[in-house]
């Protein structure tokens, strides 16, 4: 008997382990703590999928940017005392909810039981659109997301942008124009700039590395973005650099020039290419680094400032 | 060879799982912090293991970003203790 | 030369996977969260760097175990950090 | 069982654990979590899908792989934004119960 | 349905029309508030004329228009795709967008050398994201790409709740983005597994393959549930009144005019569109009865609210009701189908403009007042008379008198429930009228009576002018010709094209 499925039995049971004491929890910050370890968890049990594109990304993200995320939300509200949080549900109310959630959770898991063999796939229709639109990229997933489905591409680093200036304007009028705090209030500490100091340079290096193979192997845009965004707030939180201004003009360019470029190449793909988002396949590869170079810039700019939250330093209302 | 290193990377994942209990019991923020630390570790340590038995490719680079952001969530925890939020209740 | 090669992995990895039991054990049943992170320091490096260890014999080219190098590297770098911040804090807590 | 449909199944019950959270937790960010549980169960449905699609030499379907990065992303901006939100009316008014308090009204009534 | 090609002639102007406010969006995050205002105010007219634009190719065609984004086809590609219905949603959004952002001029237009303020740089862009979320909704013809529109419709719309900062409106914003966040996952769950099932997310090729299976009707329901949460249909409309009553009376008619009608729109596309082949009569009446439930509770609530923006906001929860009459009544290809069809688009478009309309009045009479509290408004329609006669025009319409566009719609509903022998949701749709005239009478008589209230400002000509104006096209519906309902059936699959 193989190994390998004891491994993924175990892997599922842990992963629903973790994500049950994350719901279970009464503490607050140990909650935070659960959730933080499921999203390592979650990287594996993608590589066990044969995507490690997705694990990649959920490692960046799910696991080390959300987590530091939650950690300061986590903190930030145990150091406000802010306690009331509204009461419990009645019984009834928890009883109906597990029925609701169980009835969910039945049906889902015997769909997925149930689908069909052979599975309905666009995979051969990918490998055929590589020889054309897609031209270049050893990469399905990057052709995928630049090129079959760039719309989609270009309109969810919008809702990036969207996100930020959201968080932004949750901020006080005071302070608007002013810089985010929370990620620049640690005294800086030796050990920390030290850390820092390494980590940053190095990870920076990987995060260009990873967007650099992306077009060929596992990694792309934004997992590179999401890594060099990573290493910013490293930066930030050892206070070797500040957090900008949310008025710099500089950091706005940065944040949409993204799907900026991407919808004016889109545009412009009308005469190079015949259509909007269409590519000449002479220059396919070139331009789609191109945009992607834009793209990773937003990306390492947005989620650093969506995590570091609105300005601040302007007086409360 | 694929089989012993498939039941290493079980046997640390199993070995950090029951680190968990940590995370359960706590009693500090910094217990449950550490027993995430060592998930993280043993996570990439199972990966490693896992992706040269199986061969999935890409694996090491995930790998790398894990390792890259194994303190990510320490450092930010870190950071609100020496800024005095909340550094009595360790 | 496979053989020997075999051999350095198994070892370096059993030892590697002794060190995590033992990091979780420290981390299960010491008093006190000073000696956990000691524990704790001594899986993060000796568990994994051990593991490294036995896989580079396994590894297909010179960048993928250089890569494995790095992942050791960065895990311990950072787990040295956050051992000596968070003792530190764990010290001023008790002052 | 294999690795696919064991994931399916976990997927399944990380949807269903994350709706009782939903429901059942009255502090926001528990729910955010609880959100960010479902979220991550629904992508491991679209992973299996792409998993089970392996087909013309690829691994996997490459279509629902990146449908779940540009879902990832989403999920994340929602998180940080749910954040702020919660943050801001914690610091505005000293908890964060998503009850409203007392008649919406309020005497002032509405000001332009 | 008769098969659309991937491209059309005329495909073009519906990327146009999402990338046009979508680059407005981007340009003004650079150039910052003051030029976000004139950027927005400057894009409404080009908007407006692309969506008339659309309009005319598709009366032009008798056919929907398509493009395929990157000259790829489905299923690896996207398709856009207009029909009747599309185009007319558009035009409405345009019209919307624009009324609300002239009237916003006042509040969020910045002066020479201010510097740039929170508000109006929220504002400005994220009344252009939702414009482009919507056009996009309307035309989209990828599950998937609209899962994407419908984030885009949720991360615009929240942060216009919230924009004054008050705790009860973060309360109310965060409550509205757990909803939506719920409702989007559900959604995009629903989508997991019809790809799985069929391999494809384009609406035309899944409506050819679809089949009544158990993991359909799961998937649709996932899909429907979360849409149903976005929509704020009752039992999940709980975010919608705090949410709508609290934003900026510019973003409140944004938001429930249209932004409600974006997710209830996706629901329309998933069973008249998707699943039209389908025996789908059970959970047709199950969304109807839904719909009933909600006008008699949207209405009673609305009837208890101390405050005007409140109980317009209420209203919005009983209006939607009425939308999804239309799922039982226009189901099928009956030949009373496109009574009911013609019946709730009409609804969709009557309720848009009449709700619009009514809060740039109630967010005229609470500037002018200092207060929207009912009880204080002893006079008020004499010292604000084309405010109030705005709001009595719109209430006109959400009761059903004749003529309005909501007579016309309430009147298409009964046909079709008459011709259909499902005579029992004429029971609702009158009475939801009699409520409704209840909080209209609510609003007016105290407003009407005598008595003298304090006006703290004199609302701008131009403001109550657009309001008016918005009222008047809700009743201008009325008299749309037999020609308007025959281009709604432009494009709706497997439906014999017979006008009413």
């Amino acid at each position: 008997m193989s190994v390998l499925p004891l491994l993924d039995v175990g892997l599922a049971l842990l992963v629903v382990a973790v994500a049950t004491w994350t719901m279970a929890a009464r503490d607050l910050f140990a909650s935070v703590l659960g959730y933080v370890a499921y999203g390592l968890l979650l990287a594996l049990v993608w590589v066990r999928l044969h995507a490690p594109d997705i694990g990649l990304t959920e490692a960046a993200v799910g696991g080390g940017v959300t987590g530091v995320l939650l950690v300061t939300a986590g903190k930030r509200l145990d150091a406000l005392k802010a306690a009331t949080s509204g009461a419990a549900p009645r019984l009834r109310v928890k009883i109906l909810a597990g029925a609701l959630s169980a009835l969910v959770a039945g049906a889902l898991a015997f769909v997925v039981a149930s689908l069909p063999t052979p599975a309905p796939s666009l995979a051969p229709q990918a490998a055929a659109a590589a020889a054309g639109p897609g031209a270049g990229l050893g990469n399905p997933i990057t052709a995928v997301l630049i090129s079959y489905r760039a719309f989609d591409t270009m309109l969810e680093k919008i809702v990036l942008a969207l996100a930020v200036l959201g968080i932004w304007s949750v901020g006080a009028d005071a302070a608007w124009g002013g810089a985010p705090a929370p990620l620049r209030k640690a005294r800086p500490d030796g050990a920390m700039v030290l850390l820092a100091q390494i980590l940053a340079p190095i990870g920076a290096l990987i995060g260009v590395h990873i967007f650099w193979v992306g077009a060929d192997a596992p990694g792309g845009a934004f997992q590179g973005g999401a890594l060099l965004a990573a290493m910013w707030m490293v930066a930030m939180m050892a206070r070797l650099v500040e957090a900008p201004r949310i008025g710099s003009r500089a950091l706005r360019l940065a944040l949409i020039s993204g799907p900026a470029v991407f919808l004016a190449v889109g545009l412009a793909g009308i005469a190079m290419a015949g259509s909007f988002f269409a590519f000449p396949p002479a220059f396919a590869k070139a331009l789609i680094l191109f945009i992607e170079t834009f793209m990773v810039l937003s990306v390492a700019v947005a989620l650093p400032m969506m995590v570091a939250g609105p300005p601040e330093g302007g007086q409360e209302p | 060879m694929n089989e012993i290193l498939l039941a290493a990377a079980g046997l640390i994942v199993a070995a950090v799982a029951v680190g968990l209990a940590r995370i359960l019991r706590g009693p500090a923020d910094v217990d449950r912090l550490m027993a995430v630390q060592l998930l993280g570790t043993g996570g990439i340590a199972a990966l490693l293991l896992t992706a040269y038995a199986t061969a999935v490719p890409g694996v090491d680079d995930v790998a790398l970003g894990l390792a890259l952001l194994a303190a990510f969530a320490t450092m930010a925890f870190l950071n609100h203790l020496d800024a005095g939020e909340g550094g009595a209740e360790l | 030369m496979s053989f020997l090669a075999d051999l350095v992995s198994l070892a370096a990895i059993g030892a590697g996977v002794f060190f995590f039991i033992a990091g979780t054990v420290g981390l299960l049943r010491f008093p006190d969260s000073l000696t956990r992170l000691h524990a704790l320091s001594k899986a993060d490096n000796l568990g994994l760097g051990l593991i490294v260890l036995g896989l580079i014999p396994r590894a297909e080219n010179p960048l993928a175990a250089f890569k494995l190098v790095v992942v050791w590297a960065l895990v311990l770098l950072s787990g040295a950090s956050t051992a000596q911040l968070i003792g530190r804090a764990l010290r001023r807590g008790r002052e | 069982m294999n690795a696919s449909l064991l994931a399916g199944l976990v997927g399944a019950a990380l949807v269903g654990l994350g709706l009782y959270g939903l429901i059942a937790h009255p502090h926001p960010l528990r729910k955010l979590l609880a959100f960010n549980l479902v979220g991550s169960g629904v992508f491991l449905v679209f992973g299996v899908v792409a998993r089970r699609g392996a087909a013309a030499g690829y691994a996997f379907d490459p279509v629902p792989q990146a449908m779940v990065i540009t879902g990832i992303v989403v999920a994340f901006a929602a998180s940080a934004l749910a954040v702020a939100l919660i943050l801001r009316l914690a610091v505005a008014s000293g908890g964060v119960s998503l009850d409203p308090q007392g008649p919406a009204g309020r005497d002032a009534g509405e000001m332009e | 349905m008769t098969a659309t090609p991937a491209t059309t002639p005329g495909g073009f102007l519906l990327v146009l029309a999402v990338l046009l406010p979508a680059g407005g969006v981007l340009l003004s995050f650079v150039l910052g508030g003051r030029a976000a205002g004139k950027i927005a105010l400057g894009l409404t007219p080009v908007g407006f004329g692309l969506a008339c634009l659309v309009a005319m190719k598709v009366a032009a065609a008798g056919a929907p228009i398509a493009y395929a984004i990157g000259g790829l086809p489905p299923p690896l590609g996207i398709a856009l795709r207009a029909d009747g219905v599309s185009a007319v949603m558009m035009v409405a959004a345009a019209i919307i967008v624009a009324a609300s952002a002239f009237y916003a001029r006042a509040k969020f237009v910045m002066p020479e050398g201010a510097p740039e303020s929170r508000g109006a740089l929220t504002f400005w862009i994220m009344i252009q994201a939702i414009w482009a979320a919507l056009n996009l909704i309307f035309v989209g013809g990828d599950l998937f790409n609209l899962y994407v529109a419908l984030e885009l419709l949720t991360f615009a719309a929240v942060p216009l709740v919230c924009i004054d900062g008050r705790p009860e409106t973060l309360r109310a914003a965060l409550r509205y983005l757990l909803f939506a966040l719920f409702g989007s996952v559900s959604y995009l769950l629903g989508v997991a597994l019809l790809y799985g099932l069929y391999g494809a997310l384009d609406i035309s090729l899944l409506a050819q393959r679809v089949e009544a299976a158990p993991m359909v009707w799961t998937a649709a329901a996932l899909m429907t549930a979360g849409l149903l949460a976005k929509t704020a249909l009752f039992p999940l409309h709980l975010w919608l009144p705090p949410a709508h009553a609290n934003a900026p009376a510019a973003a409140s008619a944004v938001l429930s005019g249209l932004v409600v009608k974006g997710s209830f729109f996706l629901a329309l596309r998933l069973w008249f569109y998707v699943l039209p082949g389908l025996p789908t009569a059970a959970p047709s009446v199950v969304l109807g009865a839904l719909g009933a439930l909600a006008v008699l509770f949207g209405s009673v609530l609305a009837l208890r609210q101390a405050r005007l923006k409140l109980l317009v906001a209420y209203s919005t929860v009983a209006q939607i009701g009425y939308l999804f009459f239309v799922f039982p009544l226009a189901a099928g290809a009956h030949v009373w189908s496109p009574l009911g069809w013609s019946g709730g688009l009409m609804q969709v478009l009557a309720h848009a403009f009449a709700k619009a309309a009514m809060f740039l009045a109630a967010g005229l009479v609470a500037e002018a007042l200092g207060h929207d509290r009912i009880a204080g408004f002893t006079g008020a329609a004499r010292a604000l008379p084309l405010t109030f006669l705005t709001l009595g025009l719109g209430g006109l319409s959400l009761m059903g008198l004749p003529p309005s566009g909501g007579f016309e719609a309430k009147w298409l509903m009964l046909r079709a429930s008459a011709a259909s022998g499902q005579w029992l949701w004429s029971l609702p749709i009158l009475g939801g009228g009699l409520l409704a005239g209840g909080y209209v009478y609510r609003i007016l008589a105290p407003a009407l009576a005598d008595g003298e209230v304090e006006i703290k400002a004199r609302p701008q000509r131009s403001r109550e002018a657009v309001a008016l104006g918005l009222a008047v096209l809700a009743l201008a519906l009325a008299f749309a010709p037999r020609g308007f309902f025959d281009f709604l059936e432009i494009g709706r699959p497997s439906v014999s094209r017979s006008a009413p």
